[in-house]
């Protein structure tokens, strides 16, 4: 088990500010969040390429801070495709091996056998500037699980394939990974759909601290905040203002949310967060478009409503141009609130 | 390559020597070292034979090759082969001899055992040199040495510097174009002048001036008047030394050339030498394409290779032009530097005019070698400098152009040995009449051997550079030149200088050590 | 368009190598000449335009008076160049290394001034440098020794080598050393066993400057040098005398040239591969 | 306390500092005293020769003149390293003899190819009158008027060390990404604005980087300066190196030629460091 407390960095770009958490062993934990979150300082820090300015990472109780990086037992994918440009596939994969000392024969017969798993046996001689993207993700995948090591850490690995490799992989990897990591699994990412579709559990960042941490479908289902809400959908969930009256939540036009008021005042100022799926083509709100822009196979509208702003996700592909105006529909169970501090308050009626 | 020596020339050799009457048959036979025959002496190769330095090493620092470095390099092999020594000899190229030496000078590195350098840096050196202990004094080879290059070699009434080698400034031209009577009528016709070897620096620049820009000796090139070293930091100062000279050296004015030896004010841009520099300029108009910018080996290049009408030097060019291969050999001949009809007084202030022209024959600097006084080897060092300049090695030198070694004895004046040489007896007659008179006259100019020498020559070179560019009119410039001087005399001294100066001006005024004349 | 474009780049191309090669073919054809040649006016082809003669050539490889031998000087000049830049390499290359990859700081001093340091050696010029060597290897008993213009050179040759590393190292991500200090190496590991190898082609540029730059020294060793230990440059200038021997000079610039204009065949070899990727950045 | 990152640098820091910090301190001191060619050593006469440096009109001018030169010279070769540079970088026939034909001038000794050089500019001697000739150009005065012997030394400045600029930038072509040419080609971008959009911004570092050093290098200029013109004609093609030079070991005016040296290095290091920052903010549009 791998334990964060209270950890701290000050010198990077995104210091992380006071993290606890532990990880187990055998779980793949996806960590969401922004570029900038914070998400490769973390890794970073724990594998010991950057300094800590306080608190302890333990693993299994025991201090990591004072091993230096070649002694954490932990193996990185990075997002770039990093291998050893002199070295062919295989040798890629023996480098790690070589460095703990496992004697040769051994060596290249447990990186061969790394290489099949990653479907690379018909490559392991090419040199890594002979190879696609793709592949070059899939040696260094190999060389990070062929270590046996207590801690794979993953930073965006796939951010930099096209779509449908990225798509490929993503079916791939909790089976592969499973199969293969006894350790824990540390898979960031920018996607909400990555993270829930790889990860045991999920843990979302924001700001270099850690502002969820839960069972994926919990967070998505019901996120603890307003920050959670926004990073945990894609397209994002949109926030209007709103005020509570008469019990219920309104948006400031005063068309009632359809959303207990949380047991606060009338007239106390909340926030609404209405989900992509929330709003739909046919009803009696006027909407002017904004935006319209593809997403895969799915149109995003971005809307002009009479209380804010706020995103719809159409399925298939839809042509608007910016000003067309178009009546639409709330759906009220897709509704968020939220206080004005950002706390999930969101009541059901009925 | 080499002349075999004929006969005459070994009659002259030994009659240098002064042991004419002497046996010329010896146990040795030397002539394996390229001499037809060594010659009794001081350091005769019988004598230096009998010397052993094995397991001694000699450091000698010399002139690029070949002038005076290949005989420098010759000379060393043969000290070797009969000493038994380790000799070891670095060539180095005039621009940066200075500096090679000073710098282990001024550290007290001993680098160098033997120096040959040029003459006029003695003034800077003279601390750091062995003077020519008793034994060499007396030597043969020394008793036949001319005045004025004992006197080149001697600092405060001692001799450091061991005289191998003679130099100056004298005039050289085509006798081929002066003697065509085509041209002397259409020189008459134009100028309304008989066509005649220049006397005076107007005469040199007129007659250069009507010699160029046409074929005149039909080799289908391009003929022009005047080679000049005239590239700044080449040797330029000496040229503009010797056409300055005549204008500025007053035969009835003692007390200094350069400074005024009692205030050690510049004299340099006094009238005289500013017209020097005014003709300087002129004469440009006759020079070559590029001859602005010509330096030392350009200019041999030039006349030596029938480019020009005249120049004027040290010996290389008219040796060049001697040379057995060369187009124009004995189609040149030697006068002395022209002279000036109006020389400036600088007792009374004014100019005076002079009917024979006025000669200032300039005893430029030339090649000198020395002993370090750090050396740890004086005793073989000095037994080497004898034996490069003994009577058989200085005869073989002297015939051969490159090593540039040139007339420094009273027995090297001699017609005849040149014409054993292959040359005409009228070229050899002007070339050797030439020289002796220059040793002959009582207005002669030295240079400024002071210490810092190189400055004040930089200094006035890169004055002179600037007329010559058209940057400064010549008076400014040297003006200029002078108030860089004054300068330099505050930093250096003027007390310092002043000591040193009077060694030069003792030997322009042609006084003694004590003062008399 | 397209042809046009082709026509002009060609013609520039030519014209190009043909200012570069003209100086190497006018000393070719000078090498070959004597004074009555080179005296008589622009010639260019010899046994057509003047009558050869080998003076040239020969004078660089007489023993004795006439000429000097270029063949010791030669080898001096070799194993000067080639010990000050291979120390210069291995030290600029471990220092470029750690300024790209480290972060130095001793009071107001950051990377950015210790590479400045190395760099501005380069700016002092040389003249000035000459009496302080010259009593700095007087003071070690170095004047006149291959130690003391090795030593020399490699405060010549240590920036430059320094300068074209640090570029090449910043071109080599970061990420490189860290996944190899991941998978179980020392940070000299790292650099020994992953990044060394990937820096071929910078060593390659670097070492070439340091060649260069040492190979064609003249002043330094000129100035700090007595008779024993010649090297190249300053032994041609011994046939340097009042008249500069055409011929001789050219001679000894094709000469001197070839070394490392094989250099230059081993660095296109690199530049082709496409693997200086980089070499400066 | 040593750390691992210690002993990468310090080897090469402490061995430089070990050979260079007495001949700088050296120079430093040697610049307050009047060391001179009759008298060697360090005595003190304050800042004398400083005083002396400030009016010295004739290294002032020097500098001026260097700063045109150095700024013809190294722009030429800038544009001329990189033309040659594109023109070899894409498939091109014969590429690799131009390769290294391109690299071999800057190989040669500079005090020896100097003097070739100058045999080629021999006006009357000389190929390059001769060859002129041929197409009717009256002879020109490389060495002997002020205009050509600047125009000389700069050709051979541009003939020797072009091949500096043509290899750094070369390899800086080699390394380029390849996705903003895909974005260019897609926009419709021609060679023209492609080369101005994108090539050209991102070769920026690599040219700095380049352009810094060659002036440093540039700046230095002797050899072709003493061999060609020897500063002339006049002073027309006089540079500080070559000033330092003559009032330091052709003079021997050792204290003074140190005090000019200081003088240099510091215009040089504050100039050079005010020209990278123009350049970074020329070429990158940032500021460090």
């Amino acid at each position: 088990m791998l334990t964060l407390e209270n950890l701290s960095t000050a010198d990077a770009k995104r210091p992380l500010a006071g993290l606890n958490a532990s990880f187990e062993a055998g779980r793949i934990y996806t960590i969401l969040g922004r570029t900038g979150a914070g998400k490769t300082e973390l890794l970073r820090t724990l594998i010991g390429l950057d300094p800590i300015r306080s608190g302890a990472i333990r693993l299994d109780g025991a201090d990591l801070l004072h091993r230096p990086v070649r002694a954490r037992q932990m193996a990185m994918v990075y997002q770039q495709f990093i291998n050893y440009p002199h070295l062919n596939a295989l040798q890629n994969v023996i480098f790690p091996l070589r460095r703990q000392n496992v004697d040769k024969a051994t060596a290249v017969a447990r990186a061969r056998e790394a290489l099949a798993l990653v479907g690379l046996s018909d490559f392991e001689t090419r040199m890594p500037s002979e190879l696609s993207g793709g592949q070059q993700q899939r040696v260094a995948l190999a060389r990070a699980i062929v270590k046996n090591a207590r801690i794979l850490l993953m930073d965006e690995p796939l951010a930099n394939l096209d779509y449908k490799l990225r798509e490929q992989l993503r079916e791939e990897f909790p089976r592969l990974l499973h199969k293969n990591v006894d350790g824990v699994i540390l898979y960031t990412t920018t996607e909400p759909g990555e993270a829930m579709q790889l990860g045991d559990e999920m843990v979302v960042m924001h700001d270099g601290k850690i502002i969820a941490h839960g069972d994926p479908g919990d967070l998505f289902d019901n996120p603890p905040n307003v920050e959670v809400a926004q990073l945990i959908s894609d397209p994002p969930i949109s926030v209007c203002d709103g005020r509570i009256f008469g019990g219920m939540a309104c948006f400031t036009d005063g068309s009632p949310a359809r959303l207990a008021g949380g047991g606060l005042h009338d007239g106390t100022a909340v926030r609404i967060g209405i989900r992509p799926d929330a709003l739909a083509i046919g009803g009696d709100i006027a909407a002017r478009v904004t935006l319209a822009e593809f997403s895969g196979s799915d149109t995003i509208l971005h809307l002009q409503l009479p209380f804010g702003q706020a995103a719809m996700l159409l399925d298939g592909i839809h042509e608007f141009q910016p000003g067309h105006g178009l009546d639409v529909a709330l759906d009220a169970q897709s509704l968020l609130l939220f206080s004005q501090e950002g706390a999930n308050i969101t009541g059901r009626i009925g | 390559m080499r002349k075999p020596l004929t006969g005459s020339l070994s009659a002259l050799a030994l009659a240098s020597s002064g042991i004419l009457g002497a046996p010329a048959v010896h146990a040795e036979d030397y002539s394996r070292f390229g001499i037809s025959a060594d010659i009794p002496g001081t350091c005769s190769y019988e004598a230096i034979d009998a010397k052993d330095y094995s397991g001694r090493t000699l450091n000698i620092i010399t002139h690029a090759i070949p002038v005076i470095g290949e005989p420098t390099a010759l000379h060393a092999e043969q000290f070797a082969e009969l000493t038994g020594a380790e000799v070891n000899v670095v060539h180095v190229p005039f621009g940066d001899l200075f500096q090679r030496i000073m710098i282990p000078f001024q550290s007290g590195q001993n680098a160098y055992d033997v120096l040959f350098y040029g003459s006029l840096w003695i003034g800077d050196f003279n601390r750091f040199l062995e003077p020519v202990p008793e034994t060499y004094l007396n030597s043969t080879g020394m008793a036949d040495v001319t005045d004025s290059f004992r006197g080149v070699a001697t600092w405060n009434g001692q001799m450091i510097q061991y005289p191998m080698d003679g130099d100056r400034h004298y005039l050289k031209y085509r006798t081929d174009a002066f003697e065509n009577d085509a041209l002397r009528v259409r020189f008459q016709a134009e100028t309304g002048r008989e066509l005649a070897v220049p006397a005076t620096w107007e005469e040199y620049n007129e007659i250069a001036r009507f010699f160029s820009g046409f074929d005149w000796d039909g080799d289908g090139e391009i003929n022009y008047g005047s080679a000049e070293v005239a590239k700044r930091d080449d040797l330029m100062f000496s040229a503009f030394i010797s056409r300055a000279a005549p204008y500025a050296k007053h035969p009835d004015v003692t007390g200094g050339f350069f400074f005024d030896l009692e205030t050690m004010e510049p004299l340099i841009n006094t009238p005289g030498f500013v017209r020097g520099l005014e003709l300087f300029v002129e004469a440009q108009e006759a020079f070559p394409p590029g001859g602005t910018n010509f330096g030392l080996g350009d200019e041999i290049f030039s006349f030596g290779g029938g480019q020009t009408l005249m120049s004027y030097s040290w010996d290389d060019a008219f040796v060049q032009a001697q040379q057995e291969d060369s187009r124009i050999r004995n189609m040149v001949g030697a006068a002395p530097l022209p002279g000036a009809r109006e020389v400036w007084n600088r007792d009374t202030g004014q100019w005076d005019r002079f009917d024979e022209p006025n000669r200032a024959p300039y005893m430029t600097w030339g090649w000198s070698s020395a002993v370090s006084a750090l050396s740890e080897e004086k005793e073989m060092a000095f037994d080497y400098l004898c034996f490069f300049a003994n009577e058989a090695n200085t005869s073989h030198d002297l015939q051969i152009g490159r090593f540039g070694v040139n007339p420094y004895r009273n027995s090297h004046f001699d017609s005849a040995f040149w014409q054993s040489l292959g040359w005409e007896a009228q070229v050899a007659d002007s070339y050797v009449n030439t020289l002796s008179q220059m040793e002959q006259s009582d207005n002669r100019v030295y240079d400024l051997r002071v210490p810092g020498v190189g400055q004040f020559m930089s200094s006035m070179a890169n004055g002179v550079a600037e007329a010559m560019a058209g940057q400064k009119s010549a008076q400014d410039a040297l003006d200029g030149v002078a108030d860089e001087w004054r300068a330099i005399v505050d930093r250096i001294g003027k007390d310092r200088l002043r000591d040193a100066y009077a060694n030069v001006v003792r030997l322009e005024d042609n006084t003694h050590q004590d003062g008399s004349p | 368009m397209n042809r046009t474009y082709l026509i002009v780049k060609y013609l520039f191309l030519l014209a190009w190598s043909t200012f570069v090669v003209f100086p190497f073919l006018w000393a070719l054809s000078t090498s070959f000449k004597d004074a009555n040649a080179v005296t008589s006016g622009a010639r260019y082809i010899p046994w057509l335009e003047f009558e050869p003669s080998t003076q040239g050539w020969k004078s660089l490889f007489t023993s004795g008076s006439q000429g000097i031998n270029i063949v010791t000087p030669f080898l001096n000049s070799a194993t000067v160049t080639l010990t000050a830049s291979a120390i210069s390499l291995v030290l600029g290359t471990l220092a470029a290394y750690g300024l790209s990859r480290y972060q130095f700081r001793a009071g107001f001093v950051k990377n950015s001034d210790i590479t400045f340091f190395f760099i501005s050696q380069r700016i002092m010029p040389p003249i000035v440098l000459a009496i302080p060597f010259f009593l700095m290897l007087r003071e070690i008993g170095a004047l006149d020794t291959i130690l003391g213009l090795v030593i020399v050179y490699i405060a010549l040759l240590l920036p430059i080598a320094v300068w074209v590393m640090i570029d090449f190292f910043g071109s080599i991500p970061k990420e490189l050393d860290e996944m190899a200090m991941i998978d179980g190496c020392t940070p000299a590991g790292a650099f020994l066993r992953v990044i060394l190898p990937n820096s071929l082609a910078g060593l390659v540029v670097a070492g070439m400057f340091c060649l260069i730059f040492g190979w064609n020294d003249f002043f330094f060793a000129f100035t700090l040098t007595f008779t024993k230990t010649q090297l190249l440059p300053v032994a041609i200038v011994s046939l340097n005398s009042s008249v500069t021997p055409w011929w001789s000079l050219s001679a000894f610039a094709l000469i001197s040239v070839t070394p490392l204009a094989l250099v230059a065949i081993l660095v296109e070899r690199f530049m082709s591969r496409g693997s200086l990727s980089g070499a400066i950045r | 306390m040593l750390q691992p990152k210690h002993f990468f640098l310090l080897p090469a820091l402490l061995t430089l500092l070990a050979i260079i910090i007495f001949p700088l301190l050296f120079t430093v001191r040697v610049s307050f005293s009047s060391w001179d060619v009759y008298q060697a050593g360090l005595d003190y006469i304050g800042a004398r020769n400083y005083l002396r440096v400030f009016q010295d009109t004739r290294f002032w001018e020097s500098l001026l003149r260097l700063s045109v030169m150095s700024a013809i010279s190294v722009s030429l070769q800038y544009t001329l390293g990189f033309a040659l540079a594109l023109a070899v970088w894409k498939q091109t026939k014969g590429g690799r003899l131009f390769r290294v034909l391109f690299l071999v001038p800057m190989m040669t000794t500079p005090v020896v190819m100097s003097v070739i050089w100058r045999t080629m500019f021999h006006e009357s001697l000389g190929p390059v009158n001769d060859l002129l000739s041929v197409f009717g150009i009256a002879p020109v005065p490389w060495l002997s008027s002020a205009a050509g012997a600047f125009a000389s030394v700069i050709i051979v400045e541009v003939w020797q060390w072009t091949p500096f600029m043509f290899l750094l930038l070369l390899a800086g072509l080699v390394s380029l990404p390849r996705e903003p040419y895909l974005a260019a080609a897609i926009d419709g971008a021609g060679p023209w604005r492609t080369f101005w959009q994108v090539t050209f911004p991102l070769m920026a570092p690599i040219s700095i980087g380049a352009l810094v050093i060659r002036l440093i290098e540039a700046s230095k200029i002797m050899d072709t300066v003493y061999v060609l013109t020897s500063g002339g004609p006049g002073t027309a093609t006089e540079t500080p190196s070559y000033y330092i030079y003559i009032r330091g070991l052709r003079d021997f005016q050792v204290g003074y030629s140190a005090a000019l040296s200081i003088t240099y290095l510091v215009l040089m290091i504050v100039s050079l460091t005010i020209i990278s920052k123009l350049l970074m903010r020329f070429l990158i549009g940032k500021d460090s």
